[in-house]
C-alpha cells in the first residue's frame, strides 16, 4: 500500500436530546479538530437522517477524507448504514470506523454533562487512534462449483437429492448399499397413511434414479473428502476404483440402526424374543405366527447406562404394530410396558388414544424394577411391577418384543473422522447450534440431516432433508461465499511453525504442512482466537489488528493536545 | 485536590457483552463514566498483552467480558478466553498490585443490568482501593 | 532391555578421559559410527571455564570431548541441529529440548538424549573468582574438576583440592542459584539417565550408572554394546537404592534452599512484592540476551514481547509477557540470569511466577509432549 | 411467473424461512402481525437443553433479516386477500397504522417517557408491566421504533412535541398494498392456551397461579423485574414452585393433542428458579414425562440429578388458595401411597396447552387452504410432503401445522424456503 496522508473526517450526532442532552456536543467537535490526522468534524441533529449521509459524502469529496468516523449510536444496528454510505462516496467500507457514544455515554450518564462529555471526547480520540490505522479491505469472494454430493439414500438423502436436482443443480448421491430406500426398506406399514413402507417409497426411487441431474453411486464407499465450502474434491471407491468429482456442498444423509439388544430381556436366548425391526419383517413376509398375546417392552437399552437418550419414535412403532396385530387377529392380548409414552404431537396422541380403545393394555413399569422375561414351559412368561396400580403382574405370551433405540453406526463414525464434523455424546452428527442450526454443521457448506443427526420419523427426516437442501441450495444458487474481512492472515516469515495456533481454531481453518502453517480463510470465521495465541506477530486478524487495539488502549492513557 | 477518578479499561465482544453494554443504555441504566470499552469480535481475541498493556498504561482496572460459557458465538472460543484468563489472574496476584483490579464477567445480550453492575461495583471498589500502583502516574 | 546397569567404554583412553567410565562419549561415538544418528552435539572444552557447542559427526572428535564440565553453563537444546541426533544431555537441556519438540523447533524422534544425572553447575566467571579466593589456586592451572560427596575438587597438576559446597555456597559461591533449589537431578525425560550416582566405591570413577528410559534409549545402549564401545553389567538392587538415596539427598538440599530463596519473596506484602519487581524489572536495558539464551523461546524477531510499549512503563512490557508466556513454560534452568548485563535475578522471578502457575494446574513442562495449558483449547473447570 | 416469495409470520420461523429465500437472491416479503418481528421466541429467557439465552441468539437473526437487502419486512401488517395460482399469486397487505413514521423514528424513546398515560398492560411482557400509549414494543424489538396505541390515546400532543425527528403522525391512515408473489410460505405460530376455563385450577382468581409465558417474563433479566421471581401476590420471592402439566392439552375437553414442548420448558424453568435461587423447591407434575428430542432426556436426568427437581407423576384434581400466604395449594392423587394429598407451595406455574394462533381461521380461508380438526394447518402429504399445504405453492411451517420446538420450526422454515425454491424452479422450467 502506498503511503498516503491519512486525511480524517468525525462526525458527531446530537440525535436529537439523545446525545446532546448530556454531552457537550460541540466541544467535542472543537475537541476532535485538534486530533492528530482529523481535518474535518462536524456534528448533525441526526447522522443517520438523509443531510446527515449526505453531509458524509459531501466531506468525503470535498475533504479529500480516507477515514471516516461517526460518532453516534452503536455499530450493532447503524454500522450497515454508514459504511454503505461511505462505499457510495468512493470510500472502501473497512476505513469506516464507529464510536458509540450513545449506549456507552450519553444514555447511562444522563446527569453528568461534564464527565459524559470527557468520555465522548476520549472516545472520539480512541476511534482516531484506531482509523488511523485501518486498513482498506477486499472481501474474499470464492466461487462455488454447482453441485452437491448426498451422502446416504435412505428417505432423507432421496429427499435432498431429489429436491436440489429440482432446483438445477448436479448431485452425486453416495450409498453404499447396492440398492436406495434405507431403513424403510425393511418395515412394514407407515403411520399415519397404512402404506406399504416400499410400496410408497417406490415413486420417490424411481425419480430419483431418474433424474437427469443426479448421478447415483450405489455400492460405493467415500473415501476422501478435500477443500472447503464451494470446492470439495471427493474421491469414491466402486468395486476398487477410485471415482473423483467435485462439489459445493455436502449433506450427511448417513441414517442410524438399530440397537441389537444382547443379553436383554432374554434376547438371543429365547426364540421367541424379537426386536420391533425383526417383527416389521415378519409382517412384512406375511412369517409372523398367529400369537394370542404379545408383550412389547420400551426403552430397552435406552434412557440408560447403555443409551441415554430417548429414541423419540420407538413408542410409536410399538403402538402401530400392536395396532397390525390386532388387526389380523382382533382377539390378540397385547400389553405394552413403557416407561412414559412419548405420544408427542397431535396425531401420535390420536393413535395412543385409538389403541387403548381397541384393548392394547399400557402398563407403566419403573426403571428401578425393570420386566423381567423367562420361560414356563413352552410360554414365555414376562413379570412387570405395574406402578399405576402396585401391584406385580404376571403375563403369558407368545411373542416378546423389544423396542430398542435407534444408534449411530461404524459408516457414520467413520464419516465423521473423513469429514472432521463432530459426533455428539449420543454419538449422533453433532450440529453447529442446537436451537438455530439444527440442519448445519459448523463447517460451511456440510450439512446433515435424518437420523444421522438423532432419531426421526419419516417425515421429521424429510423436514431435516428439506431443510438441509435449502442449507446446501444457498451458496449454490448464489454461485459463490463472499468472507467478511475480519479474517486471520499470516506472515510466514515471521511465523516459528509451532503450531499451537491449530488446535486453538473452533474452525479448523488452520493446518500444518510441512512445518507451515497454511490458513483456509474460507473456514475462517474471524474470531481472532489464533491471533491472541500466537506468542509472534506471525498472525493477524484483519480489521482487529494488534497494532489498531494497541492504539486504542494507548491513546485512552495520552490525551493529545495541540 | 481532585477526586481519584479510575481508570478501567473494558474488552467487550461483538455478540454478548458488548450488546449488554448497549443494553445497558438503551435501558438508561446509570453507571459513572469510568469505563472505556474495546471492542473485539470474540472474547478470544483479547491477548492477554492487552490487558498488561492497559495495566502498564495506567489502566486502574481492566475487564474482561464476553459470552456465556456455552453461548460463545464461536462455538467454544471463550473457553480459551477462560483459561488464559487464569494466568492473567495468577500474574496480577503475584505482581500484588491486587487481584480485584481484574475481573473476568460473561455478559449476554441481556445482562445490560449486569452490565451496569459490574462498572458500579468496580469503580467504587477501585475508588477504595486508589489508583494502580502499576500507573505510570503513580510514585512509588 | 530397559533398566538399570553398569557400562565402562571399553577403550581405556575414553575411560580415564571420561569422570565416570566414559560410557556417554563412547556411547554417542557408537551412534555415529553405526550411522544410529548423523551428527552428535556435544560441548568442545576450550579451558575450565569456556566451552562451545559443536555439532560433528567424527566419533573420534566426540571422544575427545570426554569429561565433565560443571563450570559450563550453556543449554544444549538450542543447538540441536535437524536430523537425527544424540547428546548429552543434563536435566534442563532435555527439558529445553522437549519444550522445543512441542514448539515444532525439532522432532523429538530423532534426537537420541544421552541424559547426565546433574547435581548442578557453576557460572564460569564466578567460578574463576572462587578457584582464586577460596582454593587460592590460578583458575589456568585448574584442569579438572568433580563433584562428590558434598566437595568441589579441583584438579591441578600438583593435585586436588576439595571444599564443602555448603560452606562455598554460604560464601556466594558454588553452583548457580537456579541449581541449587533444582529438584530434578535424574533426568528420567531422556533417553537414558548416566551417572555416578549410585556405583560401589570400587566401581567408582570407573564405570557409568546407566538407567535406559525409552525405546530409543534402548537403542542406543544395545548399539554402543553391540559394536563394542561398551560393556556392562546390571546393576544391583543395591546400587539402584544408593543412587535413590543420593536423588533425595540432593532433592531435600534443593528444598531447603527453594525454602531460603524464596521465602523473603514469599513474605512480602503485596505492595512490597511490586516494589520488588519494579526495583528489579526496571533495570532491563532491553538487551534482549534472556530471550536469546532462553532455551524454551523460539519466537524469533517476531516475538510477541518485542512489541514496544513506552518508556514510562513502570515494568518494561518486554519483560511482563515473557513472564506471562514462561508461566506455564519456564523450566527454571537459570540461562537468563546467567546472561543478563543488568544482574536482575530474572531466574528467581520467573520461577515465582511460574511455580504459581505449574503447581496449580499440575503442569509440568519439559517432561513429557503435552501442551503447555496456556495453548490448550479445553475448557479448564474452575483450576 | 414470478419468483417472489411471500412468509407470513415473524417468528424465528418466518424469520428462518425468509433469510434462507433471500440468500438465494429471492424477494421476500415478510408480513408480522405484531410491531415487531421476533414472535414468542423473542419472550422466552432460556431455551432448553443448552440454556442459551433466547432474545440472545434472536436478535442476530432479527438484524439480520430487517436489514437484509432482499427482504421486505412488513411489520403490524396483515395479508388480507389472495388470488391467483402457485407462481402468480397476488396478494392484498393491510398495513396497519402505527401513528409513526417508521423511516423517521430513530427508537430513541424520548416520547415515551412524555407519555402522561402509562397505565395499560405491557403485551409483550405479559401484563406484568405497564406501558404508556406510545411504546416500543420491547427492548430488542426490530425494526426498534415506537408505536402509538391509539384506542387509549388521547392526542395530547407531548409526543409530538419532544420528537425531535418529527416521526408522529396521529392521523396515520391504514394503507393497503398489493404484491406479486410465486410462492406463499405460511409460519404464523402459536398462541398460549387461556386457563381460565380450567376453574379447578383457579387462574384469574389466585394471583400465585401463572402461566409458564408470564414465567418465563418473569425470570428473564430483561423482563419486568429484572429477572427476579417476584410472585404476583407480595412481589417476594417463592420457597417453592410447582409446574402442573397438560393443562388444556392431552384434555378431550379441550385439546386432545400434546403440545409437545411444555415438559422440556416446564423442567428448564425449574431448572432457572433452582440456579438463581438455590434453595428453591421445584415440583413438576405431569402425565408422561415427554424428553424425546435430542439431549432432552439427559436434561431431565440432569434435572432430577443436580438441581433436585421433584417429578410427580400425576395430575392435580384441583388448586386452592391459603388466605393468608396466598400460597397455592395443590391436591393430588399420590400414585405410591394411592391416597389424596396436599401440597402447598409458593407459587404454581401452569404449563398450558400452545394453540393454533388467533385469527387462523381467517388466515386459512383467505389462502384457500385447509384446517385439521384440530385447527392446524392440514397437510397434503404427511408423510413425504410434510411442508405442503391442501394448496400447490403454499407451504406451512413452524407450530402453526402442528406442535414442535424451536429447532423443529427452524428445520422447517429452511425446508419450506426449499420447496418454495423449487416449485418456483419446476414452474420455471
Amino acid at each position: 500500500m502506498e503511503e498516503k496522508e491519512i486525511r480524517i473526517g468525525v462526525f458527531i450526532c446530537h440525535c436529537g436530546t439523545n446525545i446532546g442532552g448530556s454531552v457537550d456536543v460541540p466541544a467535542v467537535v472543537e475537541y476532535a479538530k485538534h486530533l492528530p490526522n482529523v481535518v474535518h468534524a462536524e456534528r448533525n441533529l441526526y447522522t443517520c437522517a438523509d443531510d446527515g449521509l449526505t453531509a458524509i459524502k459531501n466531506a468525503i469529496k470535498q475533504h479529500k477524507l480516507n477515514r471516516v468516523i461517526v460518532a453516534s449510536c452503536t455499530p450493532r444496528t447503524h454500522e450497515p448504514l454508514f459504511r454503505s454510505t461511505c462505499e457510495e462516496a468512493g470510500l472502501n467500507k473497512y476505513l469506516f470506523e464507529f464510536v458509540n457514544i450513545r449506549e456507552h455515554c450519553s444514555w447511562v450518564h444522563m446527569k453528568d454533562t461534564e464527565g459524559a462529555t470527557e468520555k465522548t471526547k476520549e472516545l472520539v480520540r480512541m476511534g482516531v487512534a484506531r482509523a488511523t490505522l485501518l486498513e482498506p479491505q477486499e472481501e474474499m469472494k470464492i466461487d462455488v462449483e454447482q453441485s452437491a454430493m448426498v451422502i446416504g439414500g435412505g428417505i432423507a438423502g432421496i429427499t435432498a437429492a431429489k429436491t436440489l436436482a429440482n432446483q438445477g443443480f448436479d448431485v452425486y448421491l453416495v450409498e453404499k448399499e447396492a440398492v436406495l430406500g434405507g431403513m424403510l426398506r425393511n418395515l412394514y406399514r407407515l403411520f399415519p397413511t397404512g402404506e406399504d413402507s416400499l410400496d410408497s417409497l417406490q415413486p420417490s426411487i424411481a425419480a430419483v434414479e431418474g433424474h437427469e441431474k443426479i448421478k447415483v453411486f450405489s455400492s460405493c464407499e467415500l473415501k476422501e473428502v478435500k477443500g472447503y465450502i464451494g470446492n470439495f474434491d471427493v474421491t469414491l471407491l466402486r468395486e476398487g476404483k477410485e471415482v473423483n468429482f467435485k462439489v459445493g456442498t455436502i449433506i450427511v444423509a448417513t441414517g442410524a440402526m438399530e440397537f441389537e439388544p444382547k443379553g436383554h430381556y432374554g434376547y438371543g436366548k429365547y426364540d421367541h424374543v424379537i426386536t420391533q425391526m425383526q417383527l416389521e419383517k415378519l409382517l412384512k413376509d406375511g412369517q409372523l405366527k398367529k400369537s394370542d398375546s404379545v408383550v412389547m417392552i420400551q426403552c430397552v437399552g435406552a434412557k440408560g447406562e447403555e443409551v441415554s437418550y430417548c429414541s423419540r419414535i420407538c413408542c410409536m412403532v410399538a403402538i402401530k404394530n400392536a395396532m397390525l396385530i390386532k388387526e389380523i387377529n382382533p382377539d390378540a392380548d397385547i400389553h405394552i410396558l413403557h416407561n412414559d409414552i412419548q405420544a408427542y404431537g397431535a396425531e401420535y396422541e390420536e393413535l395412543y388414544n385409538k389403541a387403548r380403545e381397541m384393548g392394547i393394555r399400557f402398563i407403566k413399569y419403573t426403571p428401578e424394577s425393570p420386566p423381567c422375561v423367562t420361560m414356563d414351559g413352552e410360554k414365555l412368561k414376562v413379570e412387570v411391577y405395574n406402578e399405576l396400580f402396585g401391584e406385580q403382574f404376571m403375563l403369558g405370551t407368545d411373542l416378546v418384543v423389544l423396542s430398542t433405540p435407534l444408534v449411530q453406526h461404524q459408516g457414520g463414525v467413520e464419516i465423521s473422522k473423513l469429514l472432521r464434523v463432530p459426533l455428539g455424546k449420543d454419538k449422533f452428527f453433532f450440529e453447529a447450534h442446537v436451537k438455530l442450526r439444527p440442519v448445519d454443521f459448523a463447517t460451511d457448506g456440510i450439512f446433515l440431516c435424518g437420523t444421522a443427526h438423532g432419531p426421526a420419523e419419516v417425515a421429521e427426516s424429510v423436514s431435516q432433508a428439506l431443510a438441509a437442501a435449502s442449507g446446501a441450495g444457498i451458496p449454490l444458487s448464489r454461485g459463490f461465499v463472499q468472507i467478511e474481512a475480519i479474517s486471520v492472515k499470516v506472515d510466514l516469515e515471521a511465523c516459528i511453525g509451532c503450531g499451537f495456533c491449530v488446535e486453538m481454531c473452533p474452525y479448523q481453518a488452520l493446518d500444518m504442512v510441512d512445518g507451515k502453517l497454511e490458513i483456509i480463510e474460507a473456514l475462517c470465521k474471524g474470531c481472532g482466537t489464533c491471533v491472541a495465541t500466537c506468542p509472534t506477530g506471525a498472525l493477524e486478524q484483519r480489521h482487529y489488528q494488534n497494532n489498531q487495539i494497541i492504539s486504542q488502549i494507548k491513546s485512552i492513557f495520552h490525551p493529545v493536545i495541540e | 485536590m481532585k477526586e481519584f477518578d479510575p481508570k478501567i479499561v473494558a474488552f467487550c465482544c461483538n455478540w454478548c457483552s458488548y450488546a449488554g453494554a448497549d443494553l445497558a443504555g438503551v435501558s438508561r441504566m446509570q453507571y459513572p463514566p469510568n469505563v472505556r470499552i474495546i471492542k473485539v469480535m470474540c472474547s478470544g481475541r483479547i491477548d492477554p498483552l492487552f490487558v498488561l498493556m492497559s495495566f502498564l498504561e495506567g489502566a486502574d482496572a481492566v475487564l474482561v467480558t464476553g459470552c456465556h460459557i456455552g453461548d460463545c458465538h464461536y462455538i467454544d472460543a471463550n473457553h480459551k478466553t477462560k483459561n488464559r484468563f487464569e494466568f492473567l489472574k495468577e500474574m496480577i496476584a503475584e505482581l500484588g498490585i491486587g487481584e480485584e483490579r481484574l475481573r473476568l464477567e460473561w455478559i449476554s445480550a441481556t445482562e445490560g443490568e449486569k452490565f451496569a453492575d459490574m462498572v458500579k461495583e468496580t469503580v467504587e471498589k477501585i475508588k477504595k482501593m486508589g489508583p494502580s500502583p502499576l500507573s505510570p502516574k503513580v510514585m512509588q | 532391555m530397559k533398566g538399570c546397569f553398569i557400562a565402562w567404554a571399553t577403550d581405556d583412553a575414553t575411560r580415564k578421559r571420561g569422570g565416570s567410565g566414559g560410557f556417554v562419549s563412547a556411547a554417542l561415538a557408537a551412534a555415529l559410527d553405526n550411522n544410529l544418528v548423523d551428527n552428535v552435539l556435544v560441548l568442545k572444552k576450550t579451558s575450565p571455564y569456556k566451552a562451545t557447542p559443536i555439532v560433528t559427526n567424527d566419533p573420534k572428535e566426540v571422544l575427545e570431548c570426554a569429561g565433565s564440565l560443571h563450570f559450563v553453563s550453556v543449554n544444549m537444546a538450542k543447538y540441536v541441529p535437524p536430523g537425527r541426533v544424540a547428546l548429552p544431555a543434563k536435566p534442563c537441556d532435555a527439558m529445553g529440548v522437549i519444550e522445543r519438540a512441542k514448539r515444532g523447533q525439532l522432532d523429538l524422534d530423532e534426537v537420541y538424549m544421552l541424559g547426565l544425572n546433574c547435581g548442578g553447575s557453576l557460572h564460569p566467571k564466578k567460578a574463576k573468582k572462587m578457584v582464586e579466593e577460596m582454593y587460592n589456586l590460578d583458575p589456568d592451572n585448574v584442569i579438572g574438576e568433580d563433584i562428590l560427596k558434598g566437595e568441589l575438587i579441583l584438579k591441578t597438576a600438583d593435585g586436588e583440592k576439595a571444599l564443602k559446597i555448603d560452606d562455598l555456597e554460604e560464601k556466594g559461591y558454588g553452583r548457580r542459584e537456579s541449581c541449587r533449589y533444582c529438584e530434578t537431578n535424574i533426568p528420567r525425560m531422556a533417553d537414558l539417565a548416566c551417572g555416578n550416582w549410585g556405583l560401589p566405591v570400587d566401581k567408582l570413577g570407573k564405570t557409568t550408572f546407566v538407567e535406559v528410559i525409552t525405546n530409543k534409549g534402548e537403542e542406543i545402549f544395545k548399539n554402543a554394546v553391540d559394536t563394542g564401545y561398551v560393556e556392562f553389567e546390571p546393576a544391583s538392587d543395591k546400587a539402584i537404592e544408593l543412587r535413590d538415596k543420593i536423588d533425595n539427598v540432593m532433592k531435600g538440599l534443593a528444598e531447603k534452599w527453594h525454602k531460603r530463596l524464596f521465602e523473603p519473596i514469599e513474605k512480602l506484602s503485596d505492595s512490597e512484592r511490586l516494589a520488588f519487581y519494579v526495583d528489579a524489572l526496571n533495570r532491563c536495558i532491553g538487551c534482549g540476551a534472556c530471550r536469546k539464551a532462553c532455551p524454551v523461546c523460539t519466537c524469533g524477531d517476531s516475538a510477541k514481547c518485542l512489541i514496544e510499549g513506552d518508556s514510562n512503563y513502570k515494568i518494561p512490557l518486554f519483560l511482563m509477557v515473557r513472564l506471562l508466556h514462561l508461566m506455564d513454560s519456564c523450566i527454571g534452568c537459570g540461562r537468563c540470569e546467567d546472561v543478563c548485563p543488568a544482574g536482575i535475578p530474572l531466574t528467581l522471578i520467573h520461577r515465582r511466577f511460574a511455580e504459581r502457575m505449574q503447581n496449580k494446574l499440575g503442569y509440568v513442562p519439559g517432561i513429557n509432549l503435552d501442551k503447555p495449558p496456556y495453548f490448550e483449547g479445553e475448557l479448564r473447570e474452575d483450576s | 411467473m414470478v419468483d417472489d416469495v411471500l412468509v407470513i409470520g415473524g417468528g424465528v420461523a418466518g424469520i428462518q424461512a425468509s433469510i434462507d429465500l433471500a440468500g438465494r437472491g429471492l424477494k421476500v416479503y415478510l408480513v408480522e402481525r405484531f410491531p415487531s418481528i421476533g414472535g414468542k421466541m423473542a419472550q422466552l429467557d432460556k431455551t432448553f437443553p443448552t440454556g442459551d439465552c433466547s432474545i440472545c441468539i434472536l436478535a442476530p437473526k432479527m438484524m439480520e433479516c430487517f436489514s437484509h437487502e432482499n427482504i421486505d419486512v412488513l411489520t403490524h401488517a396483515e395479508v388480507k386477500g389472495v388470488s391467483g395460482n402457485a407462481g402468480d399469486f397476488r396478494v392484498k397487505i393491510l398495513k396497519k397504522p402505527r401513528y409513526v413514521d417508521e423511516e423517521k423514528c430513530t427508537g430513541c424513546g424520548d416520547c415515551v417517557s412524555a407519555c402522561p398515560y402509562i397505565n395499560l398492560p405491557d403485551e409483550f411482557d405479559m401484563a406484568l408491566r405497564s406501558r404508556g400509549n406510545i411504546f416500543i414494543p420491547f427492548l430488542q424489538a426490530v425494526p426498534r421504533v415506537v408505536m402509538v396505541d391509539r384506542e387509549h390515546c388521547v392526542k395530547c400532543g407531548n409526543c409530538q412535541v419532544i420528537c425531535d425527528a418529527g416521526a408522529i403522525d396521529l392521523y396515520q391512515k391504514p394503507e393497503e398494498i398489493e404484491i406479486h408473489v410465486g410462492a406463499i410460505i405460511v409460519a404464523c405460530g402459536f398462541d398460549s392456551f387461556d386457563p381460565s376455563g380450567i376453574k379447578e385450577y383457579g387462574y384469574g382468581r389466585y394471583k400465585n397461579v401463572i402461566t409458564a409465558l408470564e414465567y418465563e417474563r418473569l425470570v428473564c433479566a430483561s423482563g419486568p423485574t429484572g429477572g427476579h421471581l417476584d410472585r404476583p401476590s407480595d412481589k417476594k420471592t417463592p420457597n417453592s414452585i410447582a409446574f402442573i402439566q397438560c393443562v388444556g392439552s392431552r384434555d378431550v375437553n379441550h385439546n386432545p393433542y400434546c403440545s409437545s414442548v411444555c415438559c422440556m420448558h416446564a423442567t428448564k424453568e425449574a431448572i432457572l428458579a433452582k440456579e438463581h435461587y438455590p434453595s428453591m423447591e421445584n415440583y413438576i407434575f405431569y402425565t408422561d414425562m415427554r424428553a424425546f428430542g435430542k439431549g432432552f432426556q439427559e436434561y431431565v436426568d440432569r434435572a432430577k440429578n443436580e438441581y433436585e427437581v421433584r417429578y410427580i407423576r400425576s395430575k392435580p384434581g384441583e388448586i386452592t388458595e391459603d388466605k393468608e400466604t396466598k400460597n397455592p395449594v395443590i391436591w393430588y392423587d399420590d400414585t405410591v401411597t394411592r391416597q389424596v394429598k396436599r401440597l402447598e407451595v409458593g407459587l404454581v406455574v401452569l404449563c398450558t396447552a400452545l394453540v393454533p394462533s388467533k385469527g387462523i381461521k381467517e388466515l386459512a380461508d383467505v389462502l384457500g387452504v385447509e384446517l385439521d380438526k384440530n385447527r392446524f394447518f392440514k397437510i397434503a402429504d404427511p408423510l413425504y410432503a410434510p411442508l405442503d399445504s391442501s394448496r400447490e405453492g403454499i407451504l406451512v411451517c413452524g407450530y402453526c401445522q402442528g406442535p414442535k420446538d424451536i429447532p423443529e420450526a427452524v428445520t422447517q422454515a429452511k425446508g419450506a424456503a426449499a420447496r418454495a425454491a423449487e416449485v418456483l424452479a419446476c414452474l420455471g422450467a
